[in-house]
């Protein structure tokens, strides 16, 4: 898919992943979050192979491909109660204050009690941000972060993830769309077909 | 871990809930079945009952091999498999989970629905607990060896029939003990050691195959 | 061979069957696999120039 | 501990290369016994006591089966190898046995009704060693099928490894709920030279045909391999070598 290609990002700093489609931008996102093992090279995390480290590694990170994670049978609320649970991240009694909190961050305060089956595909990608504010991870891998958002909910994930590198995370996005970050906080990484 | 794998469990119960429909089917597949016997072989009860240990294994095991084949197909394709897969949590354990769900779903109605198929193939009521713990012991284990077959076939073409030839031949030690403590049972002897076998088949089941199924899951989601 | 040959013979002849089967489709894999290599080979040379 | 031997072979163009060499070394050997083999159990072997010249059929028999239960070992092996060290050579040995396996099962399933017809006047008898070839079939077909139903070739490596795994794991479990089966229905077997002592000129062909046929698997794996891994290989440098 593609080769010689090497990068660090430190924390704080974000890289945006740019490149045609086809070009492996999904790809790099899968190799990095370890569901795809690269042919050679390796990813690391802290110095250690992120491909020996599983299951800490997974902790750390959270990752949002272009498809929402969600049940259609289930509603946003239920959905986002699921992943919490499935991280174990959160105390029982704090789940439904944070849950509240994070759609009202997303602006989907009304959707979280249909099911997801009846909303529209900007709605939920709303609510795979809220979920994606409710995960504690230092590193963010969104791939197509704001595709399907209208101008509210794109600058709600600029304002998301400006706030994630604030506290010192990492974000890779592979978008082609401006995020609303200072180049040098957010370099851009050109994926090109082999040529 | 626990929690996650609780998380999961009561996740497929409540979407289960929410299509009964899709619980319904196994249970009447295995009904249609085993209804077939009579009309294709001979009313009458003292021959049914005759191969009644074989129909109602061998109708139970495509029942539970039926269902298994979307066990993990709608997870991994609105990526809540995906989820799973980089939750943080050991993935044996919520394959585990995903599998009781299955056998709650399935397994267990099927077993509870035997003895009413029985008493179609002629099966004295003396029978019934005999035949209700086989089938439980016995459907664990399959819906675990399913469970293998349903994630290596996952997203595979005509994975259905695969799924089948994957799948049958490591449920003959299920079949062959099952049968035989239902025979048993219907003979009116003791099954004890039948069930004993087919319950150290489901534990060694529990311990191995979810390891199996997490590797599977993996290397399917590449 | 009494009243067996008409067993044993098919027998013999099957089992032969087979292992001439695995020595002639695994010579013809090597040798499908070699064509195959070559044939690469030649399109990235015709590539190069 | 020097684990060079081990990256050695997992080596593509050293595993090819090995492969030629080792070849032959198995080849002619396996033919001469069997051909030995075939003189002395044939001509040389005096008839059963029992089955008169019908016994004749376990020279060829017993090896196919001995052969079917031993490549599907190998092949599971290989692709537990594969599967945890990441071998790529593992992987494509575990590819080679898949059709060998499968044929020497088959065969042996119909040498065996071969056999049974005779004694029992009929072709098929639910005998447990029948049964438990017939699943063995199922089993390298499944296999076979598995991958080639899966167009990665890295994906349907590490599938039809944990297959092969989950299938030799399980394998011992089957035979011993057959026989299990078996020794209730009470089925005769006849497929037994279990006699306490076989004379030796019954013996010595049946054991040189087994080490005949598992040399003979060795050879055939070896070629196998070699296509498997110029597939696999095809476009890197090494292979415009030995193939020009």
């Amino acid at each position: 898919m593609f080769a010689g290609l090497r990068f660090a990002v430190s924390g704080g700093h974000c890289l945006q992943v740019v490149g045609d489609n086809g070009a492996g931008k999904t790809t790099l996102l899968r190799t990095l979050a370890g569901l795809l093992e690269p042919d050679e090279g390796e990813v690391r995390w802290n110095g250690q192979r992120v491909h020996t480290r599983g299951l800490e590694f997974q902790r750390e990170f959270v990752y949002l491909g272009h498809q929402p994670p969600l049940k259609d049978d289930l509603t946003g609320r239920e959905n986002l109660r699921f992943g919490l649970a499935l991280r174990g991240s959160l105390p029982a009694s704090d789940v439904e204050p944070a849950i509240d909190s994070a759609l009202v961050e997303v602006g989907a305060a009304a959707l979280g009690d249909r099911l997801v089956r009846s909303l529209s595909t900007g709605q939920r990608r709303r609510i795979a941000l809220a979920a994606l504010r409710l995960t504690p991870a230092r590193i963010w891998l969104l791939d197509e972060p704001v595709t399907n958002l209208d101008a509210a909910g794109q600058a709600v994930v600029a304002s998301m993830v400006a706030a994630q590198l604030d506290t010192g995370g990492v974000v890779v996005a592979a978008t082609h769309q401006d995020l609303g970050l200072a180049p040098e906080r957010c370099p851009r990484l050109l994926l090109g077909r082999r040529s | 871990m626990i929690g996650a794998a609780l998380a999961v469990l009561a996740r497929d119960l409540r979407l289960a809930l929410r299509r009964p429909g899709q619980v319904l089917q196994p249970l009447a597949f295995f009904a249609v079945v085993t209804v077939l016997f009579p009309l294709g072989y001979t009313p009458e009860l003292d021959k049914l009952r005759q191969i009644a240990p074989g129909v109602l294994w061998v109708a139970a095991l495509l029942a539970s091999l039926l269902s298994l084949e979307s066990l993990f197909r709608e997870d991994a394709q609105d990526g809540t498999l995906e989820q799973m897969l980089l939750a943080g949590q050991p993935l044996a354990a919520l394959a585990l989970a995903k599998t009781a769900a299955h056998w709650l779903l399935t397994g267990l109605p099927l077993t509870l629905m035997a003895p009413v198929l029985g008493i179609a193939l002629g099966v004295p009521g003396s029978a019934m607990p005999g035949i209700l713990s086989s089938l439980a012991l016995g459907t664990v284990t399959l819906s675990l060896v399913g469970a293998v077959g349903a994630a290596l076939t996952l997203g595979v073409r005509r994975g259905g029939v695969l799924l089948g030839l994957l799948t049958l031949p490591l449920t003959v030690p299920t079949l062959v003990f099952g049968a035989r403590a239902t025979e048993l049972a219907i003979a009116g002897e003791g099954l004890s050691g039948a069930l004993y076998l087919l319950a150290a088949l489901a534990v060694f089941a529990v311990t191995l195959a979810p390891l199996a199924v997490a590797a599977a899951l993996r290397i399917g989601s590449e | 061979m009494d009243g067996y040959a008409a067993y044993l013979w098919p027998a013999y002849l099957l089992t032969f069957a087979v292992l001439g089967w695995n020595v002639l489709s695994a010579r013809r894999a090597l040798r499908e696999a070699r064509a195959e290599a070559r044939r690469r080979i030649v399109a990235d040379r015709e590539e190069g120039a | 501990m020097d684990w060079t031997w081990f990256h050695k072979f997992g080596s593509p163009p050293h595993v090819y290369r090995l492969a030629r060499t080792l070849t032959p070394w198995f080849a002619w050997p396996a033919g001469i016994l069997i051909v030995t083999a075939l003189y002395g159990g044939l001509l040389l072997a005096p008839p059963d006591y029992q089955q008169g010249d019908g016994f004749r059929i376990v020279y060829v028999h017993a090896p196919s089966a001995w052969l079917s239960t031993m490549v599907y070992a190998v092949m599971a092996s290989a692709a537990a190898v594969g599967l945890i060290w990441r071998m790529k050579v593992a992987h494509a040995v575990a590819a080679s046995c898949a059709g060998i396996g499968a044929s020497f099962t088959a065969a042996s399933l119909v040498t065996g009704m071969l056999w049974g017809e005779p004694m029992w006047g009929t072709w098929w008898v639910w005998d447990p060693r029948l049964v438990a070839q017939l699943v063995l079939l199922f089993l390298f077909l499944g296999y076979i099928g598995l991958r080639s139903a899966i167009d990665d070739l890295g994906r349907a490596d590490r599938a039809s490894a944990v297959l092969a795994i989950v299938g030799v794991v399980n394998l011992p479990i089957i035979r011993y709920s057959v026989e299990w089966w078996n020794s209730i229905h009470q089925t005769p077997s006849v497929m037994k030279m279990d006699r306490p002592s076989m004379p030796m000129d019954m013996l010595a062909p049946l054991l040189m045909m087994l080490l005949g046929f598992t040399l003979f698997f060795a050879a055939v794996l070896l070629v196998r391999l070699r296509a498997e891994v110029l597939r696999r290989e095809r476009g890197a440098a090494w292979v415009k070598e030995v193939v020009s």
